[in-house]
């Protein structure tokens, strides 16, 4: 923690960075919450605790945090992940911001300004879900067709069209997302359950590929709707059919992206 | 009108069963994980009681995440006529409103029947009943004593109930809707004696001076720095005014296929930097920090101005539900704190 | 359970008019004359210049504009508008017969009762026009009533004139006072207007401020820069008018999108004063 | 104010026969938007025709609907009638209620229902088409033609003697390819280097061509008709002005044991040299790697002689650029080399060789004289072993094709052999003998009836060395599988033609596609043998496939011919069916992201990117940016790009979310 | 689209196929010419290449009140466009999984590659999936979903 700390300073002092994005206690003992950095001596604030969970990257995309200078930001494994997809995405540059990577027990900081050293950082050990998640996961994949229909209907008709779970979203930082564009409104504005399973199919397919399982979305639901379970499904699926990851690399494939001549097509008559 | 009665706990299925056999829909808090959410309940069995407060308001029983408007068919060559049906909503009992949430009804009336009354909120609140139940409990995010509110506030309830010991309610018939409720089991209610509810009710710390607040605001408004720091971790997700029991914005949509259509309101956040996005790339909100300002403006500054009265009940539900944990009250003492220094 | 319902109208429900003429203005920019297909409606309907109203495609949702035709011309309303996003493209491709909705009139209007035996200068840029042609004809149809007229009105181009026929009657009556312009560059050959923008014609034909009433409406760097010129001739912030446009869905005081701080454009607007404007804060 | 017309073609018989046009007719007069509607019998007759350029004008059309028979018989009757009556060709679309209906149903209601359904589909469709225009695309008539064997040689005469500017690019001191190293060709033995000689004098003289010798391709960018191609010449040390190629250099160089590449390792060179005698150009370069200065600073024995001073050791790669509006690939291929084989001893063994080394040992001009001595010792050899399919349709080693030419040349060298050793004993080993091709089988049975070739049929399993002698065990399968043990002197290996050495990195320079075994792939395998997926991109020669100088030459006349076809207009015409990305106001500008995920996507790299600028210069946002000449319109990214930031004219989004509407 | 049979009353599935112009579309056309008779409840809805296909017009279809979707294009290979059908490819094992996930009945949702030659293939296909969709029946689910949850 003081290492992180000092880094913090460092790196303020020497003007390296003019802002650090990193965890302060939030409002109660079980939350944490976004700090931005601007002065060596408001690193005192700085935690790293399991409470520290928010993807952070999200921020980095911000306009208004992007205003904020050269960006330093506390990234665990997945923001770190987050970092390297956005980078294979174009959204971020090397050297655009330095990460201090946070080793998966919390206790290791590493200043890693390039994506090249991010890759190593990183390593390959994608996210995957919580324990309760992976319980949830395999109880709706047991289920009949009907019964998961029946399932996600339930969830998906709570769903009052937010969009929390996109803004929360790292990836979805698209200038106009698709729900946006009206000519064709591909998507209905309103929340009724057609337009609600449009939605998540649709955002579902947009990250398929491209989550990089930090739970952020579902986090972000208020109606505690359990939509990362549809981007893990699918990156479940890549990994299997394509042997695709994300976030393994800064110039890394998507998925979709490319293809391979045998690729499977079993379903395909 | 206010009548005090008693109730026992488990008279309540009773009422539930009767109401339901009024023909009547009934609303309640239903727990899914750890938070509970409006929704319509067939059976007392359902409905939890135990949370401090839901995780969505109950404002859906008079203003739906999703109505229709407005129905028309297309003729020939594309001739519409409206398909016309008398507006008639469930009628409704919402149960288990805490009284924040009972109080945010006057705020939503203010916008729907300011100038052009709206048929729409109107009818279905005119249909709806409310039974609140007094918070026992509170937490850290909750200031309803802040915004003239509190844990056994009677307005804006039908019936209000606080529990009183384990196996009674007292309950507080406000209204006649209220009353018409008891008529369905009279034989539920019996005479209150001398019991208070004070003594039960949560203490709620009052964490701003609400006057000193709005004198504080306005003058705060071009001072964008302070919008720009509160706002900065804002994702502008708009989760906080789809929480709120008294965020009334909407936007207006068309669906339609070959036959026909529908005009649909639903709910919209100032939050959004689409919500003011003029079609010609204008926009007279662009940045987070703005919007957010429309968002506290509007509840503490211009509500009170238009409307004479608050946009906020103090449920603390924007602060519970927001994804980066952006904390209303603590803004808005830093707002109060920071117009009278500056 | 049955419960009575009352009789509060349905302030979301247009009327049904029929598009009983379309004139193409500019490209892109189309002018739609429409009349009540419910005649009682049109009986009750009543108007001031300066409103405007929520058009709907049916199908694409509703969109605002002014009213564009004056008061003083009964049984229709006319509107011009600019195909811009969904519902101005669905009203575009609607043709003569077609049936359209519209809701209103809202908003308030510009005071041509107190304006009356003023001198009025209209000053406008583009397609905003429109807002200003209502009162244009409303006060050329009650020219006694006002003094001198002086419209100054300017385009990008020749072609994004709006009114090409009514320009010419304008500049044809003695009474009016008409001075056209293009941005240099938007010229034809046989341009026969100013060439310049509009603030600099605006000087140069220098109104007098005298017992004068200005309108204003034009893209914002337009007014921007009209303002100075207007003031330097001596006209008073609230005696300047212009109408602001900021989106609104319902037009009524509900939608919470319109707002410039506690004022709404559609129920304290479209019109207002330029001393009314600059108390608001700079959110429109 | 759509105005569309509706025009439904009886066909005669043909749709009229199930199809209740005047149904379909009547119901088209209900659909908003749509202002005239007719049924004709032969709508695509003149009188058809007329009535659809007769409504456009009278009532005033924006869009139509054509009725009939499929598209792909007559779009282009209609959309010239709807251009002929001013009305643009792309705002007329047909429905095919022929192939797609009346033919393939019974006549009936649901038959009738579902014409009008596909003619409903089109209207709401025509409704949103745009006025489109015909891409025009400027060509800059320079080919660039990358490897100068015999095929790239054929394609730079061919286009330079129709007028055209070449820039033909070797990566080697000297032309010719891998036939200047191929002693005589089957199947009419004609000396190789007698045919190859003159033509690579022709490209030396020919002035249309410029010829970069000991160079390589950089990088290509642009577009059909528009590339830009980066060229690095290598360092030659050598100044090809002043040089005259006198010789004396190489004849004096102390370095005179190095392997020569041309012989195939079976003769040497000096540091200093000319790949053989009739190199074009005929002026040599230093190897570096190889030269005495380079390696210890010392030596310089060249630059002494050198009469005319061309010795220029500081000499730089240099990189020159050319705008060129085709290229042609023709960048050859490579033998597998006998290390590849461990059952033939990873070719440890001396006197196992490839058969191009053997054409060196043919060859007159080869290390030996064209005498057939092994390389270990010098000795003719008495029996000689040829093993056909070393490595090709060996699915085992990853090679499992055929490269065509190895049976064709086996027989020629066993031939030669024979030629040259009467009493010599040939075998040769093969899988099955494929000769197809004119004057081929004759060849090979000659080789057998008149030569006395052993051809055993069998695999060769294991070849070993044995008191000096290599031993080659294998069995014929002929005899029921026989085990075979043939003591032989000299082995030759017909090891399998490759992709040449760099194909995998010049393809994805080139942005073409290759297969798996990293020969270039073409357009399509039958009706576009010549073209690459990059439009503007030829291929020609052995680096798309194994293949004989005939067809080598077959291919490079025919690229040839597609680049000519290219030149011989001034401007490219497309049909403007490409995607585009959007522009909105500022401060957006374009909803794309600039993700370039759609980049990474498109099959013919159309996709670059495109920086938005302030007045200041400043880059606002980078954005994608479809390059309409090289776009083929397929869609793939509009499909991908998630923002719906990309669109594909004349399909839409809002096209065919229109059509789904009015299903 | 109005398909019921009106005459039996039976129910005859709703379905849309989205081809590719080069294969499917050509193949169908080959139907056609070939005069092979097959279901009358599809409509073909052309585009360039399957790699156009995008998974939303699936979605829209079923919105539309289909009962059925086929997709179909060139075989890999084949592709007019070299290489879009396996882009379209992937996406669709990836889309037919989220499907099922999602507890979309992945039976009415037919992929298949008909190329220009398979006038024959393609009859069949429309036969087949017409019967495996009319044993389904109508889409019963997915179309009780239009108006759910507007108040
Ligand atoms: C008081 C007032 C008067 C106006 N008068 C005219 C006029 O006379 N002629 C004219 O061409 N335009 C006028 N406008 C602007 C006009 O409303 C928009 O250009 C138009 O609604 C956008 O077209 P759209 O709905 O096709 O775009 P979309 O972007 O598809 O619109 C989606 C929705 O956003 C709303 N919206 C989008 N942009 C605006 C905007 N700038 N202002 C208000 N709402 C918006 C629309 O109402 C619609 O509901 C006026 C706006 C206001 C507020
Ligand atoms: C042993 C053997 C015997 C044969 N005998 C016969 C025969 O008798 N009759 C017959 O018809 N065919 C014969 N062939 C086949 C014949 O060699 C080929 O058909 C022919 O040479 C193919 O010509 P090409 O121009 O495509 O390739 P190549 O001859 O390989 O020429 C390619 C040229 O491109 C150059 N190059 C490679 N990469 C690059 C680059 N990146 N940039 C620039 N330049 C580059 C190379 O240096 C080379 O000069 C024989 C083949 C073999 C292996
Ligand atoms: S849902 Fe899709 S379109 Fe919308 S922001 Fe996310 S990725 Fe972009
Ligand atoms: S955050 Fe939840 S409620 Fe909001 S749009 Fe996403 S899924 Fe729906
Ligand atoms: S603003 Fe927050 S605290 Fe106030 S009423 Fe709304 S949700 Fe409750
Ligand atoms: S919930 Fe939080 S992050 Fe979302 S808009 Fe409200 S304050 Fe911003
Ligand atoms: S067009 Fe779409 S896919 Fe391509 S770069 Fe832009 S946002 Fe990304
Ligand atoms: S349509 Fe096809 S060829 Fe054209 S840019 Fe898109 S992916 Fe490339």
């Amino acid at each position: 923690m003081e290492e992180l700390k000092n880094k913090v300073r460092e790196l303020l002092k020497a003007g390296t960075v003019q802002a650090v994005i990193g965890y302060r206690a939030g409002s109660d003992e079980k939350t944490a919450r976004v700090a931005f950095v601007r002065q060596p001596d408001e690193a005192d604030g700085l935690i790293l605790d399991p409470r520290c969970t928010d993807n952070l990257a999200v921020y980095l995309l911000k306009p208004e945090v992007k205003l904020l200078g050269k960006l330093a930001i506390v990234a665990r494994p997945t923001t770190a992940r987050t970092i390297l997809q956005l980078a294979s995405e174009n959204q971020l540059a090397d050297g655009q911001v330095i990460v201090l990577g946070v080793s998966a027990d919390g206790k290791a900081v590493v200043e890693l300004a390039s994506f090249e050293a991010l890759e190593k950082f990183v390593g390959q050990v994608p996210a995957g879900l919580t324990e309760e998640e992976k319980v949830l996961l395999a109880k709706i994949e047991g289920m009949s067709r009907e019964e998961r229909w029946a399932f996600w209907q339930s969830e998906f008709a709570r769903c009052i069209k937010c969009y929390a779970c996109r803004a929360a979203c790292p990836m979805c930082y698209c200038s106009r997302c698709i729900v946006e564009s009206n000519q064709p409104q591909w998507i209905p504005v309103s929340p009724h359950d057609e337009g609600n399973l449009e939605w998540h199919l649709v955002r579902a397919m947009h990250l398929a590929g491209r989550c990089l399982n930090c739970g952020f979305c579902a986090k972000a639901c208020p109606m505690g709707i359990p939509l990362n379970l549809l981007t893990q499904r699918l990156a479940e699926e890549a990994k299997a059919a394509f042997g695709a990851v994300a976030g393994g690399s800064a110039t890394g494939e998507y998925a979709l992206s490319m293809f391979k001549a045998d690729d499977k097509e079993g379903f395909i008559r | 009108m206010a009548e005090t009665r008693l109730i026992r706990k488990d008279a309540l299925t009773k009422l539930f069963e009767k109401t339901r056999q009024s023909g009547r829909r009934i609303l309640a808090p239903k727990a899914k994980g750890e938070q509970a959410f409006f929704e319509e309940v067939t059976s007392f069995g359902e409905v939890c009681l135990d949370h401090v407060q839901t995780r969505s308001s109950a404002k859906e029983a008079v203003f739906p995440k999703c109505e229709a408007l407005l129905r028309y068919k297309f003729g020939d060559k594309g001739a519409v006529s409206y398909d016309e049906k008398p507006f008639e909503p469930p009628v409704t009992v919402v149960f288990g409103t805490r009284p924040c949430d009972a109080r945010s009804l006057a705020a939503l009336r203010a916008v729907f029947n300011w100038d052009t009354p709206d048929k729409f909120y109107l009818e279905r609140e005119a249909r709806t009943t409310i039974i609140s139940v007094s918070c026992t409990k509170a937490d850290s995010d909750c200031f309803c004593t802040s915004v003239g509110g509190g844990p056994g506030d009677t307005a804006g309830s039908d019936i209000l109930l606080t529990p009183v010991s384990d196996k009674e309610y007292l309950a507080e018939i406000l209204t006649e809707k209220g009353q018409a409720i008891v008529a369905l089991a009279p034989e539920l209610f019996a005479t209150a004696g001398g019991a208070q509810k004070e003594p039960h009710l949560a203490k709620v710390a009052v964490q701003f001076d609400v006057n000193e607040l709005a004198k504080t605001i306005p003058v705060t408004f071009n001072d964008e720095k302070v919008w720009q720091e509160q706002s900065l971790a804002c994702l502008g997700c708009g989760t906080c005014a789809y929480v709120c029991p008294t965020c009334a914005c909407f936007d207006i949509q068309d669906e339609a296929n070959r036959q026909g259509g529908v005009r649909l309101r639903c709910w919209d956040s100032c939050g959004f930097s689409l919500f003011t996005l003029h079609t010609s790339g204008h926009n007279p909100r662009h940045v987070q920090s703005q919007r957010w300002r429309q968002r506290v403006m509007h509840k503490f500054s211009y509500y009170l101005e238009r409307q004479g009265m608050l946009g906020c009940v103090g449920c603390g539900r924007c602060s519970r539900a927001c994804p980066v944990d952006m904390n209303l009250v603590e803004h808005l003492k830093e707002l109060a704190l920071h117009g009278r220094n500056g | 359970m049955a419960v009575a319902t009352s009789n509060i109208p349905n302030i979301y429900k247009p009327y049904l008019m029929r598009i009983e003429k379309v004139t193409v203005e500019a490209p892109g920019v189309r002018t739609f004359r429409l009349v009540f297909t419910n005649p009682e409606e049109a009986e009750k309907f009543t108007f001031q210049a300066g409103q405007f109203a929520e058009y709907s495609s049916f199908g694409d949702g509703e969109s605002t504009f002014c009213i564009a035709s004056s008061p003083t011309r009964k049984g229709y309303v006319e509107c011009t508008f600019r195909q811009a996003g969904r519902v101005t493209s669905g009203l575009a491709s609607k043709d003569v017969g077609d049936v359209i909705g519209f809701r209103g009139p809202y908003g308030n209007t510009f005071p041509l009762e107190a304006w009356e035996g003023k001198n009025i200068v209209f000053v406008a840029g583009g397609i905003a026009l429109p807002p200003m042609r209502c009162v244009i004809w409303n006060v050329l149809d009650l020219r006694d009533k006002y003094k001198d007229v002086t419209i100054l009105y300017g385009a990008r181009t020749v072609a994004d004139l709006v009114y090409k026929d009514e320009l010419a009657e304008w500049d044809a009556r003695p009474d009016v006072r008409l001075v056209t312009t293009v941005d240099p560059g938007g010229e034809t050959p046989d341009w026969k207007g100013q060439i310049g923008f509009v603030p600099a014609v605006v000087e140069k034909a220098a109104p007098s401020a005298e017992n004068s009433i200005a309108v204003v409406c034009g893209p914002p760097i337009m007014i921007k820069f009209t303002l100075p010129v207007l003031s330097k001739l001596g006209f008073k912030p609230e005696n300047i008018f212009t109408t602001l446009e900021n989106r609104m869905k319902c037009g009524v005081g509900k939608c919470g999108r319109c707002n410039v701080g506690k004022t709404y454009v559609c129920k304290d607007g479209p019109v207002f004063t330029f001393a009314q404007v600059k108390e608001l804060p700079p959110e429109y | 104010m759509a105005r569309i017309g509706v025009f439904v073609c009886h066909c005669g018989e043909n749709i009229a026969g199930t199809v209740d046009c005047p149904k379909v007719v009547e119901s088209m007069m209900h659909i908003p938007g749509v202002v005239h509607a007719v049924d004709y019998k032969y709508m695509c007759s003149d009188p058809g025709q007329r009535m659809v350029r007769d409504a456009i004008r009278e009532h005033k059309l924006t869009g139509v609907v054509v009725a009939a028979c499929s598209p792909r018989m007559h779009e282009p009757t209609f959309r010239r009638a709807c251009a002929e009556a001013g009305l643009n060709p792309f705002l007329c679309e047909i429905s095919n209620i022929r192939e797609h209906c009346s033919w393939v149903h019974e006549k009936s209601e649901a038959t009738t229902q579902k014409a009008i359904d596909l003619v409903r589909v089109m209207v709401e469709k025509v409704k949103r088409n745009r006025e489109l225009q015909p891409i025009s695309v400027p060509v800059t008539k320079t080919a660039l033609v990358l490897g100068g064997g015999i095929a790239g040689i054929q394609a730079a005469l061919d286009i330079a003697n129709c007028g055209h500017k070449v820039v033909l690019v070797e990566r080697e001191p000297s032309i010719g390819g891998h036939m200047a190293q191929l002693s005589e060709t089957f199947p009419t033995l004609d000396c190789s280097q007698c045919i190859m000689t003159p033509r690579m004098v022709e490209v030396a003289q020919n002035e249309n061509i410029t010829l970069y010798t000991y160079s390589e391709l950089e990088s290509l960018d642009g577009f059909i008709g528009n590339f830009k191609a980066k060229i690095r010449m290598k360092a030659r040390s050598v100044d090809m002005n002043l040089c005259t190629g006198c010789g004396s250099c190489y004849q004096k160089c102390p370095q005179k044991k190095i392997p020569s590449e041309f012989n195939t390792g079976l003769g040497t060179r000096t540091a200093i040299y000319t790949p053989f005698l009739q190199a074009v150009p005929n002026k040599p370069v230093i190897d570096r790697d190889n030269c005495l200065y380079f390696k210890k600073g010392v030596c310089k024995l060249c630059e002494k002689v050198c009469p005319t001073k061309a010795i220029k050791y500081d000499q730089q790669d240099e990189i020159v650029e050319v705008d060129v509006g085709a290229v042609v690939v023709a960048t050859g291929y490579n033998v597998l080399n006998t290390g590849f084989f461990p059952e033939y001893g990873y070719g440890k063994y001396k006197d196992v060789i490839t058969g191009l080394q053997f054409e060196r040992l043919a060859s007159a001009s080869g290390p030996t004289s064209g005498e057939i001595r092994r390389p270990s010792d010098g000795k003719v050899p008495e029996t000689v072993v040829f093993v056909a399919c070393s490595g090709s349709r060996d699915p085992a080693k990853g090679l499992p094709y055929c490269s065509k030419v190895c049976c064709m040349y086996t027989a020629k060298h066993a031939m030669l052999y024979k030629h040259k050793m009467h009493e010599g004993k040939a075998y040769i080993f093969y899988m099955d003998i494929r000769a197809g091709g004119k004057m081929y089988e004759e060849f090979v049975r000659r080789a057998v009836e008149e030569d006395g070739v052993n051809y055993v049929r069998g695999r060769v399993s294991r070849i070993y060395e044995e008191d000096g002698q290599l031993v080659v065990k294998g069995a014929d399968t002929l005899l029921g599988g026989m085990p075979l043990e043939i003591k032989a002197d000299l082995v030759v290996l017909a090891t399998a033609m490759v992709a040449s050495p760099g194909a995998e990195e010049l393809a994805q320079k080139l942005h073409v596609s290759y297969d798996a075994y990293k020969f270039i792939s073409e357009a399509h395998p039958k009706l576009r043998p010549v073209e690459t997926n990059t439009a503007g991109v030829f291929v020609a020669g052995a680096c798309q496939a194994p293949k004989d100088i005939p067809e080598t030459v077959a291919q490079a006349s025919g690229a040839a011919s597609k680049v000519l076809q290219l030149f011989s207009k001034p401007e490219l015409m497309r049909e403007p069916v490409v995607a585009v990305v959007n522009r909105t106001a500022p401060p957006l500008f374009s909803t794309c992201v600039g993700c370039f995920l759609c980049e990474k996507a498109c099959p013919y790299q159309a996709i670059g990117r495109e920086e938005i600028k302030a007045r200041d210069g400043k880059v606002l946002k980078v954005v994608a940016k479809v390059n309409a000449g090289l776009c083929q319109g397929c869609g793939t990214c509009v499909a991908l790009c998630r923002s719906k930031s990309i669109d594909l004219q004349g399909f839409t989004n809002e096209q065919i979310f229109a059509e789904i509407m009015a299903l | 689209m109005e398909n019921d049979n009106k005459a039996t009353g039976a129910f005859e599935p709703k379905l849309v196929a989205f081809v590719c112009n080069w294969c499917t579309y050509v193949g169908a056309d080959l139907a056609g010419t070939s005069r092979l008779k097959y279901a009358s409840n599809v409509r073909v809805i052309r585009l360039p290449c399957t790699g156009r296909i995008d998974f939303m017009l699936i979605l829209k279809a079923f919105a539309q009140g289909m009962d059925g979707v086929i997709v179909s294009g060139c075989h890999p290979g084949d592709c007019h466009y070299t290489v879009g059908n396996y882009h379209a490819r992937r996406r669709w094992i990836l889309f037919r999984s989220l499907l099922d996930f999602a507890g979309i009945d992945v039976r009415r949702v037919h992929f298949a590659w008909v190329s220009a030659a398979e006038g024959a293939k393609w009859a069949d296909l429309v036969n087949k999936v017409s019967g495996e969709v009319r044993e389904l029946g109508p889409y019963k689910e997915y179309q009780g979903l239009a108006g759910k949850g507007i108040a």
